[in-house]
């Protein structure tokens, strides 16, 4: 079993690496980009058995820092 | 197997050298051993262009105690301790992949230090760049200086020194050289020697992937307009493994369990395996199948030419195999047996229960081929326009301001000149580079970057260590032999203006083509003047490294010798700033009898250093900064400005005329030192009778920088509006 | 009286401090490795600066599963005294000893420099040989230093006196210019800058010297 | 419009920040995850009129560095 853990900042917590990202890209030229928020992605392969209360486990306790980020869970089997 | 013409060009293994390759197995070489033979011959392993030349460094003095041949050089410091001490480069692959590869170009050189036993305690790095307007310098500058600050900050190595220079030539050849020191008891060095027939051949480290193959080939060719098709070479640098080696290694070793041990750099276990072999007169049994692999399916080809980092292998005595598993294990690393060392002098390699190379150690360690390449002066160096401003070479738009100056100086605006010269990208301040590298961890740092050498105590004695990496390429490219002698000259000074006593030198020698004739009469050049230099120093060489092959579409860079100098200071009070200290202090300029440009009498430049040396040792010495490019005036400057424990100090001075204002102010002349005392009378007296010249220039203190000439005043501007344009010039750059 | 210096693998400041309890103010300390489940026997522990677990994933995270670390939650719970430096603070947060968390520098670069640190109070047992208001010569070096918490933490941080130094020019972006804070039994200090670099003057600052030795005087009166 | 651009490393590049926490994991008792590899996760708002070219040019040329990197590329309207 595979999943993917996203883990990106809360909303109200500021974004440095986005805010630079989005600086050097309008420097670029590429006036269309509104907005930029830089996150984390995981890709996590699972021994055969694994639950899915675990994924859970590991994207809350480790993967994510509650004071600034949020995740969310992609699934594939 | 057919070896084809095709298969031996893409190995850079020509017609003889293969003829060469069947004599010594008699046979015809497996396509592993082929790439073996590849890597272990090749010009960054075997230095078969540089090492007739080499041979003509001096390597021995009373205080080396382990000269060039192993991976780094060791010296005697005194209380039972000795440094252990090498530059490197990692020229091609920060140009690939400038982070990663000035990455693994400082964990390359840490390794170095810590195979023998020593703990690093310092790092450096001379970095050489296109101009810093140019997009894709901008990056590169990015890309290296990120690099070496992610792997030496989270080492845990305080990078306390280096260069940044700018010029054209180095556009398509950027230079990351990396230099690393270690400090241990005299009676705890390693060697990477695999002796005791039948002891095991640990790996440790991290795990083998197809990371970096040809490394060392690639390091061995220009690049064409292919370039990029060379990127999946590169490799990955991860500090906190390297961290994990260096204190599960040292602990082993500690413990008594390493009999010999050497890191896995370029060329990977094929070098060490057959170099711990070579030097021990032994032979090497591998079995790849135990080696720790992360990817799938490798053949023994990539095994034995894999470059991935942070890996070492070590021989240890039988009896102790399990204990070092454990200190291993306790630490987080893998450690497993891939061999044993055995009496026939064969580097054996066995794969999936077959040999797939079997090659006597010494023939790939030390008889590489040897090659006397032809020699030939280039028929012009670089135009001498810079000779008197060596800053302005990578400047364009400066250097027309200040070539008119030099022509018509009546008529100029020299504050302006001044803070021109002092935001320029070569004598800017370079906080933006060195305020992103720790140069504070393991709290040892007395002077770090921005002071003349670097200067850090050693724990447990009176004492300090100095440090210093210089490389004056436009100088050396004028004049190969004269410039070298400049570099040397300059290392030392730097080393006697902290208060220090310069030990010995290591070096990085960074070339165009060998094949060029004209690229190796530079190289031949250099070696001799370095050598006459070290000579009459008493700074014997301990080590280095070579680059060739830093050209692009057959333009060679400038030959860029970078010398790395080591210095002790007895007395830690006797550690010397170059900075200005006190308001009220008197500047003093010595210099030797004749004014010289380009080139140094180094018997002059001896009696100057010694002169120094010993006014720092009677305490008539408050602060002490050699001249070099930016001349007098942006000395001067430099040693008002504020810097960490210390507001900016003012200061008034007379410039003595000579050459006319412009050249008096900026000119580079050789061998020139300010000192600040309270006791001019008495350094007067004491240079005087040493035959060297030594002027009252004025009085630090104030708020402003007023520099009078002939009578009246040349600059005159307040010190924070010059501080300004000096801090900003690279940051507003970059 | 025994100091106890945890070192993570990464650490790298360990040495550093243990040098300065040790030669500087000349008390008894030693290592603590990071697998020990207890902490017995110490008065005082110190969480290094460095990059534990080479701040993958994020800076302090990985250490703070280290079996250590329920010890010495359990040591600062019943009023020990422990002091996080740098990746010390980041570890301390993460494990929720302290509050809030350390994001990137604004600047995006990893900051070494000296820098001037304002004492906001000496009602600590970390500042007590300090006055309030009171300015330290102190260097940082840190990529991660940029203290956040929202704005409830921070409105109890601020009002009872838990912001324990200030930045007098924010380096990385900090909110309220936090550069260290106490936990609410004031027993627990994180700080970014490093106490353990200038404590001696040869190397430009001997300031760093006064929280450690206002640990002793607590210890000492305790 | 909006994009989420994810930029991974190329599956033979070493990914020592996955692999350090892969283990860190394993000692925490999650026997179950076998592998972890880490990548980057950027939530692009785009203006209106934006082209998708636009977003193709950003991860190829800003947010991916091709010589150890490769990226892809979920559309959201
Ligand atoms: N420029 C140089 N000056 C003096 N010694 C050198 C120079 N270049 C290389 N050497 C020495 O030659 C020896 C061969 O280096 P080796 O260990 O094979 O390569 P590496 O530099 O990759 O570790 C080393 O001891 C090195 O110090
Ligand atoms: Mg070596």
């Amino acid at each position: 079993m595979k999943a993917t853990v996203i883990v990106t900042l809360k909303p109200t917590v500021l974004d440095p690496q986005g805010m630079t990202i989005q600086r050097s890209v309008q420097q670029l030229g590429m006036a269309n980009v509104a907005d930029i928020r830089q996150g984390k992605y995981f890709d996590i392969d699972l021994k055969d058995g694994a639950s899915k209360d675990e994924v859970e486990r590991l994207a809350k306790e480790v993967l994510t820092n509650p004071v600034i980020e949020q995740y969310r869970i992609v699934w594939e089997s | 197997m057919k070896v084809s013409d095709e298969l031996l060009s893409q190995h850079g293994i020509t017609e003889s050298e293969y003829r060469k390759i069947v004599g010594i197995l008699k046979r015809e070489p497996t396509l592993t051993e082929l790439g073996i033979f590849s890597v272990m011959w090749s010009e960054h392993c075997s230095y078969k262009s540089s090492r007739v030349h080499l041979r003509r460094l001096p390597t021995r003095g009373p205080a080396v105690l382990q000269g060039p041949g192993e991976n780094a050089g060791i010296i005697d410091i005194g209380d039972g301790l000795a440094v252990a001490f090498k530059i490197e480069s990692h020229n091609h692959p920060s140009y690939i992949e400038p982070f990663q590869g000035a990455a693994t170009g400082v964990g390359g050189i840490l390794r170095d230090i810590f195979t023998m036993g020593a703990r690093p305690i310092a790092a450096m790095n001379s970095l050489r760049f296109g101009p810093p307007k140019d997009v894709k310098t901008k990056h590169i500058v990015e890309g290296v200086v990120g690099g070496i600050a992610f792997y030496g900050n989270c080492f845990g190595v305080p990078t306390v020194g280096g260069e940044v220079v700018f010029s054209n030539c180095y556009t398509q050849n950027p230079l990351v050289n990396a230099f690393a020191l270690g400090i241990f008891r005299k009676d705890q060095i390693f060697y990477g020697r695999a002796t005791g027939v039948g002891n095991p051949v640990i790996y440790v480290g991290a795990k083998t992937g197809r990371d970096g193959i040809h490394g060392a080939t690639m390091a061995s060719a220009g690049f064409g307009e292919d370039a990029g098709a060379k990127r999946p070479n590169v490799q990955i640098g991860d500090p906190f493994m390297e961290k994990l080696l260096l204190e599960a290694c040292l602990e082993a070793m500690h413990k008594g369990l390493i009999l010999g041990i050497q890191d896995m750099g370029a060329a990977g276990l094929t070098c060490s395996g057959c170099e711990m072999g070579a030097r021990a007169g032994t032979g090497v049994e591998m079995e790849l199948d135990h080696v720790p692999q992360r990817e799938q399916n490798m053949t023994a080809y990539e095994i034995m030419l894999s470059e991935s980092q942070e890996r070492m292998l070590l021989v240890a005595d039988k009896s102790r195999e399990k204990e070092v598993f454990e200190v291993f294990h306790k630490w987080g690393l893998d450690a497993v047996t891939v061999g044993r060392v055995t009496a026939d002098g064969l580097l054996r390699v066995r794969h999936h229960g077959e040999i797939v190379a079997e090659i006597p150690n010494k023939a790939l360690a030390d008889e590489g081929p040897v090659y006397q390449r032809p020699l030939m002066p280039p028929a012009s160096a670089p135009g001498g326009k810079f000779d008197l401003y060596p800053f302005l070479d990578g400047c364009s738009s400066l250097a027309g301001v200040f070539l008119e100056a030099d022509a018509n100086p009546g008529n100029q605006d020299y504050n302006r000149l001044l803070k021109l010269a002092a935001g320029s990208p070569n004598l800017a301040c370079k906080q933006w580079v060195w305020e992103q590298y720790d140069h504070m961890v393991q709290s040892n740092t007395m002077m770090g970057p921005g002071s003349d050498a670097a200067v850090i105590r050693v724990k447990g004695t009176k004492k300090a260590l100095a440090m210093t990496l210089d490389g004056p390429g436009y100088r050396i490219a004028r004049h190969p032999r004269e410039g070298a002698k400049l570099a040397v000259a300059e290392a030392c000074r730097n080393i006697v203006c902290s208060g220090g006593r310069p030990l010995a030198a290591t070096n990085c020698l960074n070339f165009g083509n060998p094949e060029h004739p004209e690229v190796m009469w530079q190289f031949s050049e250099v070696v001799d003047g370095m050598s006459e230099a070290c000579n009459t120093f008493d700074t014997p060489v301990t080590g280095g490294n070579v680059s060739f092959y830093n050209e692009t579409l057959g333009e060679d860079i400038y030959p860029t010798p970078v010398i790395g100098m080591v210095g002790v200071i007895e007395d830690l009070s006797l550690v010397t700033p170059s900075s200005f200290v006190d308001a009220g202090d008197a500047i003093l300029l010595v210099e030797t009898a004749q004014l010289l440009n380009g080139r140094v009498d180094l018997e002059e430049e001896k009696a100057l250093q010694n002169f120094v040396a010993d006014a720092i040792r009677r305490r008539l010495v408050k602060s002490a900064h050699d001249l070099s490019e930016g001349g007098l005036a942006v000395a001067i400057a430099e040693s008002c400005f504020s810097n960490f424990h210390r507001k900016a100090e003012g200061a008034e001075v007379e410039i003595p005329s000579r050459n006319g204002v412009c050249r008096d102010l900026f000119g580079d002349y050789t061998s020139r030192i300010i000192l600040t005392t309270t006791e001019p009378r008495e350094l007067r007296r004491s240079a005087e009778n040493a035959g060297l010249a030594c002027l009252d220039l004025g009085k630090v203190g104030g708020r402003l920088l007023i520099l009078k000439y002939e009578g009246h005043r040349a600059v005159d501007i307040a010190i924070n509006e010059l501080e300004t344009a000096w801090r900003q010039g690279l940051p507003q750059l970059l | 009286m025994k100091f106890g210096v945890v070192i993570f693998p990464g650490s790298n400041c360990d040495h550093d401090c243990y040098y300065v309890i040790e030669s500087v103010i000349g008390k008894p300390v030693e290592f603590i490795w990071h697998q020990d489940t207890s902490v017995q026997g110490f008065d005082a522990i110190v969480l290094p600066g460095g990059f534990a677990y080479g701040d993958y994933l994020r800076t302090g995270a990985l250490a703070r599963f280290s079996p250590v670390m329920s010890a010495v939650g359990e040591f600062a719970q019943q009023g020990g005294l422990v002091i996080g430096i740098c990746n010390g603070f980041q570890i301390l947060c993460e494990a929720g000893l302290l509050p809030g968390a350390l994001l990137k520098n604004v600047g995006m670069k990893y900051v070494c420099k000296y820098l001037q640190l304002r004492t906001e109070t000496a009602q600590t047992p970390f500042t007590n040989a300090l006055s309030k208001g009171q300015l330290l010569h102190i260097p940082i070096g840190h990529g991660e230093g940029n203290y956040f918490a929202d704005a409830e933490t921070l409105k109890r941080l601020e009002d009872n006196g838990r912001v324990v130094f200030r930045y007098m020019e924010n380096p990385n972006g900090s909110i309220h210019d936090i550069a260290g804070i106490v936990n609410g039994g004031r027993n627990v200090l994180g700080m970014m800058p490093h106490p353990d670099r200038s404590s001696e003057a040869i190397l430009g600052s001997a300031d760093g010297k006064l929280i450690f030795e206002s640990m002793v005087n607590a210890l000492v009166t305790k």
